[in-house]
């Protein structure tokens, strides 16, 4: 939640109509960063807008949604590799990084006794200042951080730990996909990457607020996973600087959203009320079918891209072999010769003419086969029958 | 992607159901394939929970850890796998044919057929992939013993794998990227990962059209999707609930076909979809060179299986020149494949003379019998001039090849607007006259390329023991350790 | 020590000096960083003669023989008396750089040139023979080839001095495999990577001066693209000088041609429009703009003295192959003698004027192969003189609205720079030097 | 609403099927109350069908208790309350717990096992029964301190009858507490020679495998820790942490004694909100940390509760 007394000049929440505002955390801030040049996602995310809502609102909800069985492992063995103060992570920052023996203090910072985040940050800047001038601490659990999303202040409760190790911090964080032979899912650890990124920033801004050198926290954070098909901790150290320049020139950015946001007609905010669908149209956004893996309002843009045939649907790649030509019907028009090009379409004209040439012969010289009557004893859906042949046992 | 594509998927949205963007099949298909559907536990990096298979459509046999998390449970599961995999391997062996020896004097030998697993998209090949990792390696004896079929069955899943990253190999393929190998819908290409979906749009039900029948596969209460992954909303309604259940009655038989009942109502849809898509496959012609690559496929699945008592389980991780070996195998397969896919097929032809680095025309002009009397003897070199509407970038000088007759090459000689002259300089026979047909015709139509078919030639490797010093030297032999027979498993 | 700034020769030769001084201890091997036109050519050479001089045989490997004739040609002109055997393949027909030479053999076999000091050939070429040893290897353009190749060749030496380009394209493959990433014999990784992650003892030295890129050029380039190492130019803003012997019309594409003789850069901008590749109005651009430069009558000052610019000082580079045929084509009759090329071919080339079609211009989206900092580096660094860079207005849109959001595999070192980060770095500094297109 | 036991399978069938997706439809958009509702109709639906197909026998399909993974131990779980598990568990170790280790200890020494979710709660429970009637039992199960706040520690448990120190966890005190832990559960292993029993064997791999030296030797023979190692490598290590951690500690607990009052010294002073603010506004830790922000009490409002995000 974003605290009121936080507002500064840039401003959006007015845009929210008083609906309850979207609590920022590493992910969402590092899905900011991802942001592929949309208006209506930036403007969304600047006024923390809760997208979800509006999409489910709109009729259009997101199929996000996670698992309990992977939300029970995620806990387990974050609780597990923190279990009795970081006794499997020290072990194996003993053995990979050479940490000294006298080196196991832990503070939870989460301990204080209240749920204040004012309490809990300040503590957290207490434990950090001191850590900074005397080298006091080695993990620091839970610290809780502050981030300026957009003018408008975001605390960050990271699950993450972070190490001071010869006078230098690094965040640790602990993720339950399993790193195989050495290697895990690319996008799993970009995720990780950009997430660790946030946190580096967040932990810069406050060592330069304490004083000192923002440098004195690394850019080299440990990736902590199961090894191979165990539960063994094993950690990785990920470089996050490039994860790090994206965040800071995204974050830079998102203030342009308040330009956008004044050309919105007056009184349109995003409450879940009738005006939502005007409101929402009324800031245009870039559809691409990666939006489905990070926006909540993917399914909302789709539709309506899809409705005004826009060839962006189908993908960056056919977008972009198809030149300047942004509409299904005018491309397919082109390529049929029944419309005449504006000159600066010419030459995509041109190049869609010959392809539709060359498939027509093409497939001409080799017409396409019949397809296969349907065997209509399958039936489709639906639960099976039990006792039948699909249940008999093997196993 | 090309704007051959791109135009196809316009041409499907309009149309409302998907376009061809090949006119053969370029995939070997079995008559008796495996076809198999594999669900994972969510949150975990390979841990089973179900898979149906079989090769016979109308009898998939079904296996399922009722407990994911229960290590005997699983091993009771790999082993059954195992045995139908095994299994499915040795039925599809056939007679053994003996071959030439090799230079050397060997015997080689290769079987008839090849087993071939056909599993719905990427995820599943990622999955079994991971599966043949972790039991490859496990111990059949000791205190942590497994069926003897567990590591066998590691062993051949990572052959089958492996052999999935070979372009134009047959013996283990995805439905989703097959399928779109041959057709182009108006979905992108995240979207068309979608089993479902990408079928609704190439073979819609009754009474649909490819938009609503994909849209109705993007629900996953009514279609659940193709794995391995399942559903978030059934694991947590369905699946979770009878877990608990068979928990808590210590087993019980019952709690167990409840979990099998629901795990079957996820999977019968993909095994119904997984035969439809062969059916639709199967009625392509089959392209010409696809019985050559399926020839390396047996070559492969021969030798592996011949050599299968002797061999350890393959190696976690490529040596350096196993790594580079493997990498200049596969840009061999991958350069071959490609042009032998556009020899089969005028549409993929098509992208070359988009691209312009190939064109069609009719002849306007030959000069079958033109000698070049340059040189010491006079060499056949006819003249065929071509008339072409393709969008030609070729430089003078350069080589092509017939489209329909490989061996016919030839020798860009000019470029005139439309008309491109050639001196054709091979694949006439070798008299001073070109046999009869060779020579395009005037009116005859032709494509030529530039691309052609011929693959380089294997390189040499180092062997493993003489791994140079700038690539750390000779790596160290792999033993067996305990911790892979322990391993626990996940 | 000396309280000034030392000059960019003597700094320079101090490290050629320390890179000679390592071949004659006990290093495997030794690595040399050369930003574009620092010298390594020259390093080469001197290196071959010094190791050929205290009697070790040696065998040099480049990757294109074009490269190969360009070392035995500078090689046999610098020092006649060393016998320079060229290893090629069967349809090689030596060049005239080669066979004017008297010192140097050309054979299809080892054994027929087993006699001479120095063997050169091509990386594909070394990779054939399967005996034979070397005591010493120079291996040239490290950077650009692939760790396979050296796995292939590495058995044919003892010891071995490396010498490439860091900023350049990295070397790639036609298809796509993830199973070898992280591991330090990657075989899709670069040699010098491979070398130094197996290696990690070697000495690395850079070469810290560029005697090709202008004042003007060298410090963009640097930062852009060598942002933890850097180099500086070794001559001072008044050293280089393009003069226009002739007087234009006022049209943009003079004013362009005037501001890059002026300043070194040019930004020609046509309007934003998302376009194919072959954008039929930037190829002409680019090709028009070359044509008058050469009808400008330029002539480049420098400390090499005074000379005029002719068409074969003038290159074109772009990003794809069909754009390189379509610049050609506009180009007519000038093709002949403007090179025209791909950033892939052009690596290691240099020229007194470049102009170049960017990569990212009129493009509706940006890719990693557009994004790659390499090609845009090769593309920005040919030049002795000057550069033109032809875009569609709207390239710093399209990249903020590609944040580079690249999967992760762990294990593999961060490739510096992003090219991101790089073409933001580049616009900037071509934004002022801006000539918008006559509409 | 059907369901009910004397439909037919396939009425069942078709039931369930319409339930199972109505209850996935309603939690994917959230709307949990309808989603509790159609769960609750499903279970009774899949109930009717088990006794119609399977010919169910409801008496013994009661469900059994939480955490049941067939009945380990099987004796007379209940009989020994829970708030005397964990006393006999802490006993044994010695030093504050967490829940996890309390449950491990107890399941590898003593019968029974300790329901993992009473264990939430019990921390409340102790400090209701206090403040209702202060000291009316013998020991009370209550919270660490933290030595700089004074503030509960999050998820450790300890016994009020333990001297202050020993309750108080500075920075160190994880690290020592756990080795401390260790040494006595090797030795408690050792008395009672119940080093090879399977539960004790992995209490001690636990320790082994992240205290150096510990598992040393003893891989490869037939697996099992021993525990006289174990204690001997957790001695090494506390011997370089003890002293530090109890000066600190020992500091804290006069802080403590000095400033909290009773029921503060038990369950946690410092900044913690009690349903009537009881004047701990300030722990002398936070008094300490004004820096530049000064609304430390302020953000102890009711209504400021978080929102925390778990994987």
């Amino acid at each position: 939640m974003i605290r009121d007394d936080d507002h500064t000049a840039t401003d959006l929440s007015h845009l929210r109509g008083g609906e309850t505002a979207r609590n920022h955390d590493a992910r969402t801030i590092a899905a900011l960063t991802a942001n592929p040049g949309c208006a209506r996602r930036g403007v969304m995310d600047a006024a923390a807008v809760d997208k979800d809502a509006v999409a489910r609102h709109l009729g259009f909800g997101a199929p996000f949604g996670q698992s309990q069985f992977a939300i029970t492992r995620g806990n387990a063995f974050e609780a597990q590799v923190k279990a009795d103060g970081c006794a499997e992570l020290l072990a194996l920052l003993r053995d990979g990084l050479g940490l000294d023996i006298p080196e196991v203090a832990y503070d939870d910072l989460e301990s204080v006794g209240t749920e204040s985040r004012e309490v809990r940050h300040t503590r957290t800047r207490h434990l950090m200042a001191r850590a900074l001038e005397s080298g006091e601490g080695t993990m620091f659990d839970h610290p809780l951080l502050r981030l300026d999303i957009a003018g408008q202040r975001a605390y960050l409760e990271p699950d993450v730990i972070a190490f001071q190790l010869g006078g230098r911090f690094h965040v640790v964080e602990v993720k339950s996909f399993a790193v195989v032979d050495g290697q895990a899912e690319p996008e799993q650890v970009a995720a990780a990457a950009r997430q660790s990124a946030v946190y580096v920033l967040a932990l810069r801004e406050l060592v330069a607020g304490l004083g000192h050198d923002p440098e004195r926290v690394s850019h080299e954070v440990f990736l902590v996973c199961p090894e191979n098909f165990s539960n063994r901790p094993t950690a990785t150290p990920v470089d996050v600087r490039p994860q790090l320049a994206v965040v800071r020139r995204q974050l830079a950015r998102l203030t342009r959203a308040e330009d956008i946001a004044r050309t919105m007609p007056d009184g349109l905010t995003f409450a879940l009320d009738e005006g939502l669908p005007d409101a929402v149209r009324a800031v245009e956004a870039r559809y691409a079918p990666e939006c489905m893996s990070s926006c909540e309002m993917a399914l909302f843009c789709r539709d309506e891209a899809r409705a005004c045939g826009a060839t962006g649907t189908l993908g960056r790649p056919v977008r972009d072999e198809l030149g300047g030509v942004d509409s299904v019907v005018t491309a397919l028009d082109l390529a049929r010769g029944v419309r005449e090009p504006s000159e600066d379409m010419a030459e995509t004209a041109e190049q869609l003419r010959v392809a539709a040439r060359l498939r027509r012969e093409a497939l001409a010289s080799a017409p396409a086969p019949a397809v296969p009557p349907r065997d209509t004893a399958s039936p489709l859906v639906g639960v099976p029958a039990h006792g039948a042949d699909v249940l008999e046992r093997t196993a | 992607m090309s704007t051959l594509t791109a135009l196809a998927q316009l041409e499907a949205i309009a149309a409302g159901r998907a376009v061809p963007v090949a006119t053969v099949r370029h995939c070997h298909l079995s008559e008796t394939p495996l076809v198999m559907i594999p669900l994972k536990l969510a949150g975990e990096a390979a841990a089973p929970l179900a898979t149906m298979l079989g090769t016979d459509r109308n009898a998939p046999t079904l296996l399922v850890v009722p407990q994911p998390r229960n290590r005997d449970l699983r091993f009771g599961y790999a082993a059954e796998l195992a045995k139908a995999v095994v299994e499915h391997v040795e039925a599809e062996r056939g007679a053994t044919e003996t071959l030439e020896p090799s230079k050397d004097g060997e015997e080689r030998f290769r079987y008839e057929r090849a087993p071939q697993i056909i599993v719905p998209n990427r995820g599943s090949v990622g999955f079994l992939r991971l599966l043949g990792r972790s039991t490859r390696f496990r111990s059949t004896e000791g205190p942590w013993a497994v069926d003897p079929a567990v590591p066998m069955l590691g062993r051949w899943l990572t052959w089958f794998a492996d052999r999935n990253d070979r372009p134009g190999s047959s013996v283990l393929l995805t439905l989703t990227e097959t399928l779109r190998m041959h057709w182009a819908t108006g979905q992108s290409s995240l979207e068309d990962g979608n089993l479902g979906a990408l079928m609704g749009w190439i073979d819609p039900p009754e009474g649909m059209d490819g938009p609503s029948a994909a849209a109705r596969a993007e629900d996953p209460v009514v279609s659940p999707p193709a794995g391995p992954a399942t559903d978030p909303t059934f694991d947590n309604e369905v699946l979770a609930p009878a877990i608990a259940a068979f928990d808590e009655s210590g087993g019980e038989p019952r709690a167990e076909e409840r979990i099998r009942a629901a795990v079957a109502s996820q999977l019968t849809p993909t095994w119904d979809l997984a035969w439809r898509a062969l059916d639709l496959l199967r009625a392509l012609p089959e392209g010409a060179s696809v019985p050559r690559r399926w020839e390396r496929d047996r070559d492969s699945f021969t030798y592996f299986h011949r050599e299968f008592a002797e061999s350890p389980p393959q190696a976690k991780l490529d040596d350096a020149v196993r790594a580079a070996r493997r990498l200049h195998d596969l840009e061999r397969s991958q350069e071959s494949y490609e042009a032998q896919r556009a020899f089969d097929d005028p549409l993929v032809m098509a992208e070359q003379r988009l691209a312009g680095q190939a064109f069609g025309g009719v002849v306007t002009e030959a000069e079958p019998t033109r000698l070049d009397e340059s040189g010491k003897r006079p060499k056949l070199r006819p003249y065929v001039r071509i008339r072409t509407e393709d969008p030609v970038r070729l430089d003078e000088g350069a080589t092509v090849v017939n489209a329909a007759r490989p061996g016919l090459k030839g020798k860009v000689v000019e470029i005139d607007g439309q008309d491109v002259l050639l001196e054709l300089t091979g694949g006439m026979g070798r008299k001073l006259t070109p046999e009869p047909g060779v020579v395009p015709e005037p009116g005859q139509p032709v494509v030529f390329t530039s691309r052609t078919a011929d693959s380089w030639g294997a390189s040499k490797f180092p062997e493993r023991e003489d791994t140079p010093w700038t690539h750390g030297g000779p790596p160290a032999e792999y033993e067996p350790a305990d911790e892979d027979a322990t391993e626990v498993w996940s | 020590m000396s309280t000034a700034v030392s000059s960019p020769a003597v700094e320079a030769n101090r490290v050629v000096e320390a890179v000679l001084a390592d071949l004659a201890k006990d290093h495997r091997g030794v690595v040399v960083d050369s930003p574009p036109g620092a010298g390594k050519s020259t390093l080469v050479v001197r290196a071959a003669a010094h190791l050929a001089r205290a009697g070790e045989r040696l065998m040099i490997v480049a990757q294109t023989n074009e490269q190969v004739d360009d070392l035995i040609d500078r090689i046999a002109t610098d020092h006649p008396d060393l016998t320079i055997g060229r290893l090629s393949a069967a349809g090689y027909l030596a060049s005239e750089r080669v066979t004017a030479h008297a010192s140097v053999r050309v054979a299809l076999k080892a054994d027929d040139i087993a006699d001479r000091t120095i063997v050169i050939a091509t990386a594909a070429k070394w990779a054939t023979l399967t005996d034979g040893s070397w005591p010493w290897a120079i291996v040239d353009e490290a950077y650009q080839m692939r760790s396979d190749m050296l796995l292939r060749i590495a058995g044919r030496f003892e010891r071995a001095l490396f010498v490439g380009d860091p900023g350049q394209l990295d070397p790639f493959s036609t298809v796509e495999v993830e199973r070898w990433a992280g591991l330090s014999w990657d075989p899709m990784r670069s040699a010098v990577s491979v070398l130094l992650a197996h290696n990690p003892g070697l000495p690395v030295h850079r070469l810290p001066v560029s005697w090709r890129l202008p004042a003007s050029a060298a410090p963009v380039v640097s930062q852009a693209f060598y942002p933890f190492t850097g180099f500086r130019s070794g001559t001072g803003p008044q050293d280089r000088r393009l003069e226009l012997g002739a007087g234009g019309m006022g049209t943009s594409y003079d004013r362009a041609v005037e501001e890059a003789a002026a300043t070194g850069w040019a930004l020609y901008e046509l309007p934003a429009r998302h376009t194919l590749r072959t954008d039929g109005e930037a190829v002409q651009a680019t090709a028009a703009l070359a044509v008058r430069m050469l009808q400008r009558g330029p002539v480049a000052h420098s400390e090499r003295g005074e000379a005029p610019v002719g068409a074969d000082r003038i290159a074109v580079g772009a990003a794809h192959r069909d754009q390189v045929a379509a610049i050609r084509l506009a180009l007519g009759p000038y093709a002949d003698d403007i090179t025209v090329d791909t950033a892939n071919r052009l690596q290691g080339r240099e020229y007194d004027v470049t102009v170049v079609l960017h990569p990212l211009s009129g493009r509706r989206d940006a890719t990693a192969f557009h994004l790659e900092s390499g090609r845009l580096c090769v593309l920005a660094s040919r030049h002795r003189h000057a550069c033109l860079v032809v875009a569609r207005a709207g390239i710093p849109e399209l990249l903020d609205a590609h944040p580079s959001a690249e999967p992760v595999r762990l294990g593999v070192p961060v490739k510096f720079p992003d090219g991101w980060e790089a073409n933001q770095a580049v616009l900037a500094r071509l934004g002022e030097h801006r000539i918008r297109a006559d509409s | 609403m059907s369901g009910s036991p004397g439909s037919s399978p396939d009425v069942l069938e078709e039931r369930i099927a319409e339930l199972r997706a109505a209850v996935r439809r309603a939690a994917a958009g959230g709307d949990r109350e309808t989603a509790r509702n159609l769960r609750a109709e499903l279970r009774r639906a899949e109930q009717a069908w088990d006794e119609a197909v399977l010919g169910g026998d409801p008496a013994t399909d009661s469900p059994a208790p939480a955490g049941a993974q067939g009945n380990v131990g099987g004796v007379a779980r209940g009989l020994v309350p829970v708030r005397e598990q964990v006393h006999q568990a802490l006993t044994v170790l010695g030093v504050p717990a967490a829940p996890k280790l309390i449950g491990a200890v107890h399941g590898a020494f003593f019968p029974g096992e300790i329901p993992a979710t009473r264990l939430t709660s019990l921390r409340r429970d102790e400090e209701r029964s206090f403040r209702s009637a202060p000291y009316a039992r013998p020991y009370y199960l209550c919270a660490a301190l933290t030595a700089d706040l004074l503030a509960p520690a999050r998820g450790l448990l300890t016994v009020s009858t333990w001297p202050l120190r020993q309750r108080v966890v500075g920075p160190l005190s994880a690290r020592v507490d756990f080795l401390t832990a260790a040494i006595r559960v090797a030795e408690r292993a050792e008395h009672t020679d119940t080093g090879r029993d399977a539960g004790v064997q992995r209490l001690l791999w636990r320790f082994a495998a992240t205290i150096p030296g510990a598992a040393g030797g003893t891989v490869g023979t037939d697996g099992a820790v021993e525990p006289a190692v174990v204690a001997e490598a957790a001695r090494a290590e506390l011997a370089v942490h003890s002293d530090a951690d109890g000066r600190d500690r020992a500091a804290a607990a006069r802080r403590a004694a000095d400033a909290l009052d009773d029921a503060a010294l038990l369950f946690g002073g410092g900044l913690r909100v009690l349903p009537r603010r009881t004047g701990t506004g300030d722990g002398p830790g936070a008094g300490a940390d004004t820096g530049d922000n000064t609304t430390t009490g302020a953000g102890a409002s009711p209504g400021d509760t978080t929102n925390r995000r778990r994987r």
